[in-house]
């Protein structure tokens, strides 16, 4: 499979900007998932589907982690200039975001990366996400949503409780599917009947997809038997999300030129 | 504790690293700056630019994960140094730098000592103010450790980059990873630097349990972050105590007061590197804040501080 | 992610220091433990106790401070090994420590190649279960950290023991202050060390700005705490290809997961030091965690994840 | 000025325990102070005026601060089995302990130390405390009052609102009197002018003083002056708190012998 960067011509958007957000709140959710909001208008004013910020675990200069925590734009709120980040607890980055409070003021740097660019014309969209990579997928979902397009959300997750996005997608008046390991509702080749027979007659004009590699894979045959545009969100390690530390790199080496930075070139990707 | 704007309006920023007078001791670390930076840090303001390390031939550097947190305030990397080589270097990243009306130096390496003569050859015409050699690099698959390591190979590169400098000050930047930085640094000293980079990385290595590899794709990688400050301020004082010219302190440095710490410890100037990852204006705010430290703690000159340290 | 006790019930924790069985791999660092845990710690159920370092004759230590922490997880310190010297040691300490029925391994330094032969002189009837040797103490004003470093001195120093320890292993504790732990690792081997423990504390200073002195009484000082273990990690991985004797990993472990993965990285035991400090319990859960640990990784036996890690 | 050991004899006391204590309060106080209460029977029990605990300041093992920070016991509420520790923040370690919230837990090591040992005989007590020094004095007031001795406290700080301990010594029915740099009045000739007038026509029969160099010396004099008990706790950089990493010793060098440890042989010195 390749990945390969979105059309050449990036497209108008704000510069990123270093904030001391204020943090609105910060919450349990479920499973290990945990809800942040931050105010913080400089970013929310411009930010795209699936760009990302970098967030900083740390309050205080010289003390926690040495490196920013890269996170999706889970929801905006353009009109309270507010951002949503979902995020789970995995080391210790994340178990030190839980410690902020209201109140408390975390370092964010952002909007970062490239959004998702479906085909000017697309209408029809079907998006796959997989635990937390659903987080990427949410903002666009809602966007087509509300521009009249017609999107169909598939949520894939370990267990019922594991599944995030189900909530917002109602809210937000989006359809989506919830499908867990635990039932055998997210098998690969099940999901791969289910959309075959849903979409077969009238195909999505975009797929988008974040969060498994076998949902990847999934999404390019079906991109290919539609003959449609895929694009893929992929993660990375990173430490400074503009395109300079050379952190982010995550394709095959050995060859003179180095793989594309996915904090800059991406992080989404056409898929072929 | 304040000083008021108008008890610290006569201190005196200006250090100098042998010819090269800076308007301030605080720049950036090679390879933790670019000037993708612009829009969030003033670059006009800092004391100069440092560019990643640049190779004659290009390089596609190592493989994925390149880094990581490895807790307890510090990072791994073994980005490996991919280079677009010195043509692209001089005709699409130098200009970037240039822009900003700061004095840029320019960091180079190989991996074996010709190379370095190759590429000062090769950037002999360009327009900057300084070379810095980084003879560290513990990341590459040869040469750079061994190189920074044998004070034999210091003198032999510095003084050829020295040679192919066309007047330009040589800065070279040392490895720690040493049994003393004493023998380098003399070597480096007595083959014509202008000054000394105190230091890279120390070599380090995260364990992924589960998968009973390492963490990051080249096996080992470098250390940085605030977690490395007390082994670079110890080098520091050593090094400034065995040589006589200026001395760049970098490694682990966070905070207004860090910079200060590295000052009293010997050093003459001070990069930053990883903390620009988490706050990418904290050379902005340690500008913002040093002419207050310098007041707070008696100073009115950068170089009253430098070297203060009493054993 | 818990596995059950009947799951675990089957795994083996003991481990071989050469000829030196112990029933776990969780054992103290020398200077960072003593008997007064007795009331904190079940002293029986560790795989070791060790001893300070015990010198000829008594020494006082460094002026104070003699610690400090210096932040990002890790301390530094000049303690400078007081001792009450090893008539005194054998009389009124090391009872102390064989009253727990655990193998004790005693700790030796010198400020000289001969004191290392005189202290194990005079230790030679006395009843314990084997030497650790400090070639590595970076805070003596003299000799230790020189010896370390030297890898022709920790031959003699390990050579010299060993032809006077009756018979008792000798652990050899290494400086990590060189350029390559490789070379002091095989001299050590040669000489017939049973293990290696590796490492010592990196030389660090900390500055006390106010004051323009160092924070510690003696100057520099060792650093130690979980800072480092991605220093001592790799240390550990170089040392254990480097040799074919056992590695004791030691430096910066706290968690049951550091343990599992300095085993991962090669060490056959591990030794727990300043996280005694802040947790004078962490050894006691490190074994009632091993087991599961190792049961989740699919292990049966401490052996299996040993060196386990693939390049 | 010597420091000598207490009497040779160790008064029976119970053995410091780890325990990982939950937190009852952590409030800010005034100045830069803090007040932090820990359930901890096990500690309350035993505890003695003058003796300290060793707090971590971290909640996670291999995360934050590599030592822990030694404290004295302000206060002890032994029927509900918890202590108070009043603390000034100044450095990484008290920064984080300010994070601790009620439910937390916090890993504490006590009871540490040699307490103050007053002659048996002892009904007539002066105590001479300045700054957070105030904190290894309170308990001591608190029960010597109690069994109905003379108490007098002398609050020494740099402002008013430095000062600590006033309230408390209020609350518990002992004359206080504070002193402060701002009104001139913590002056130590001052100071040596009162305690001579009130005291010398019927001298105190033990002194017990923490917190000041100055205020040591002075009350050394006037223990030679009226030939009484003078004690005094002593502060140090620790580790252990037990006696077993020689971190402490905060004498002289150069001798064969080293100096006490201060947290095993101390923190409590006779004055000579
Ligand atoms: C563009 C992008 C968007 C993301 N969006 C979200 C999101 O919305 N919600 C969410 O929960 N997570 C998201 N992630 C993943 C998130 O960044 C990691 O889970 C997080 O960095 C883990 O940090 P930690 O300290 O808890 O884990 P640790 O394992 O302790 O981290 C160690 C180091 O590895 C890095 N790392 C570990 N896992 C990942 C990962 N999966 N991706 C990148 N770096 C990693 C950390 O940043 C850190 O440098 C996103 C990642 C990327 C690249
Ligand atoms: C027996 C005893 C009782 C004490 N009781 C109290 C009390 O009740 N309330 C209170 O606020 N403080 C008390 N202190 C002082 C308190 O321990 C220090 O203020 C605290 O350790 C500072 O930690 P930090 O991380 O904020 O400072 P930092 O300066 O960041 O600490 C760096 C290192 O120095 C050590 N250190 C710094 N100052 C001191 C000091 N004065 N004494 C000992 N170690 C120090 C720290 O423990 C740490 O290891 C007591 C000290 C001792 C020895
Ligand atoms: C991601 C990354 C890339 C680096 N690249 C280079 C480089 O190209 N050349 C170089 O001399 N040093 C490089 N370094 C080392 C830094 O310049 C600096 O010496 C080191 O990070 C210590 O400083 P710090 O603790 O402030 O980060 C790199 C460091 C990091 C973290
Ligand atoms: C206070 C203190 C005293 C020490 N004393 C000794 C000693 O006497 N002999 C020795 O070999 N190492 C000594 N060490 C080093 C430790 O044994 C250990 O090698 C080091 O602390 C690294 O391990 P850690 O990070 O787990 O603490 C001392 C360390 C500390 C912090
Ligand atoms: S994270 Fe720095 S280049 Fe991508
Ligand atoms: S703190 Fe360890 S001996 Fe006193």
């Amino acid at each position: 499979m390749m990945l390969q960067p979105l059309a050449a011509e990036i497209p108008s958007r704000i510069l990123p900007v270093c904030i001391d957000a204020p943090v609105l709140g910060n919450q349990y959710v479920s499973d290990r998932y945990w809800m942040l909001r931050l105010d913080a208008p400089e970013i929310a004013t411009g930010v795209r589907p699936g760009q990302f910020v970098l967030l900083t675990p740390s309050q205080t200069p010289g003390e926690g982690p040495s490196l920013p925590r890269p996170m999706a734009v889970y929801d905006v709120d353009r009109a309270d200039g507010a951002i949503d980040i979902l995020y789970g607890v995995v080391g210790s980055g994340t178990t030190q975001l839980t410690r902020f409070r209201p109140g408390d003021r975390m370092t964010a740097v952002g909007p970062l990366g490239r959004p998702f660019e479906p085909p000017s014309d697309a209408t029809r969209l079907l998006v796959v996400g997989r635990g937390i990579g659903i987080c990427s997928l949410t903002l666009l979902a809602r966007e087509r949503a509300e521009r009249g397009h017609a999107v169909t959300v598939l949520l894939s997750g370990r267990h019922r409780g594991a599944i995030i996005g189900a909530d917002f997608c109602d809210a937000v008046g989006v359809h989506a599917r919830q499908l867990c390991d635990e039932d055998g509702s997210s098998d690969v080749e099940s999901i791969r009947r289910l959309l075959v027979e849903q979409y077969d007659p009238a195909p999505p004009d975009f797929v988008a997809t974040c969060g498994s590699k076998r949902l990847l894979a999934l999404c390019r045959d079906l991109g290919r038997r539609w003959t449609c545009e895929v694009q893929v969100s992929v993660e990375a390690h990173m430490a400074c999300g503009l395109g300079y530390c050379h952190g982010c790199a995550a394709g095959e080496v050995g060859r003179d030129e180095e793989s594309p930075l996915v904090c800059a070139t991406g992080p989404v990707f056409r898929v072929s | 504790m304040r000083a008021t704007s108008s008890e610290v309006v006569d201190v005196d920023l200006s250090v100098e690293l042998g010819p090269l007078r800076l308007s301030n001791p605080i720049m950036p670390a090679s390879g933790c700056f670019g000037p993708e930076l612009a829009s969030l840090l003033p670059l006009e303001r800092l004391g100069a630019l440092v560019t990643k390390t640049v190779f004659t031939a290009a390089r596609s550097g190592n493989a994925a994960h390149r880094l990581t947190d490895s807790g307890s305030g510090s990072a791994l990397n073994s980005v490996g140094i991919p280079s677009p080589g010195a043509a692209s270097f001089r005709s699409q990243v130098l200009p970037r730098y240039s822009a900003h009306g700061t004095p840029v130096i320019v960091s180079i390496g190989g991996l074996a000592v010709d190379d370095y003569f190759s590429i000062a050859d090769e950037l002999s015409m360009a327009q900057f103010a300084a070379y810095e050699v980084n003879v560290s690099c513990p990341n590459l698959e040869r040469g750079g450790i061994s190189i920074g390591a044998d004070p034999d190979q210091v003198y032999r590169v510095t003084r050829g980059v020295v040679d192919r400098a066309a007047g330009r000050p040589v800065i070279v930047k040392l490895t720690p990873n040493v049994a003393s930085v004493d023998e380098t640094a003399c070597a480096a000293e007595e083959a014509g630097a202008a000054a000394l980079t105190v230091a890279n990385t120390f070599v380090g290595l995260a364990v992924d349990l589960r998968r009973r590899r390492p963490v990051l794709g080249n096996g080992t990688g470098g250390l940085s972050g605030h977690g490395i400050k007390p082994l670079v301020l110890r080098l520091v004082w050593e090094a400034s105590r065995a040589v006589d010219i200026p001395i760049v302190g970098c490694g682990g440095i966070a905070t207004t007061g860090d910079v200060a710490e590295f000052l009293v410890a010997g050093a003459t100037a001070v990069q930053i590197g990883t903390a620009t990852f988490s706050r990418p204006t904290t050379m902005a705010q340690m500008l913002d804040e040093l002419p207050t430290q310098l007041t707070d703690l008696g100073c009115r000159r950068v170089a009253d501080l430098v070297g203060s340290l009493q054993a």
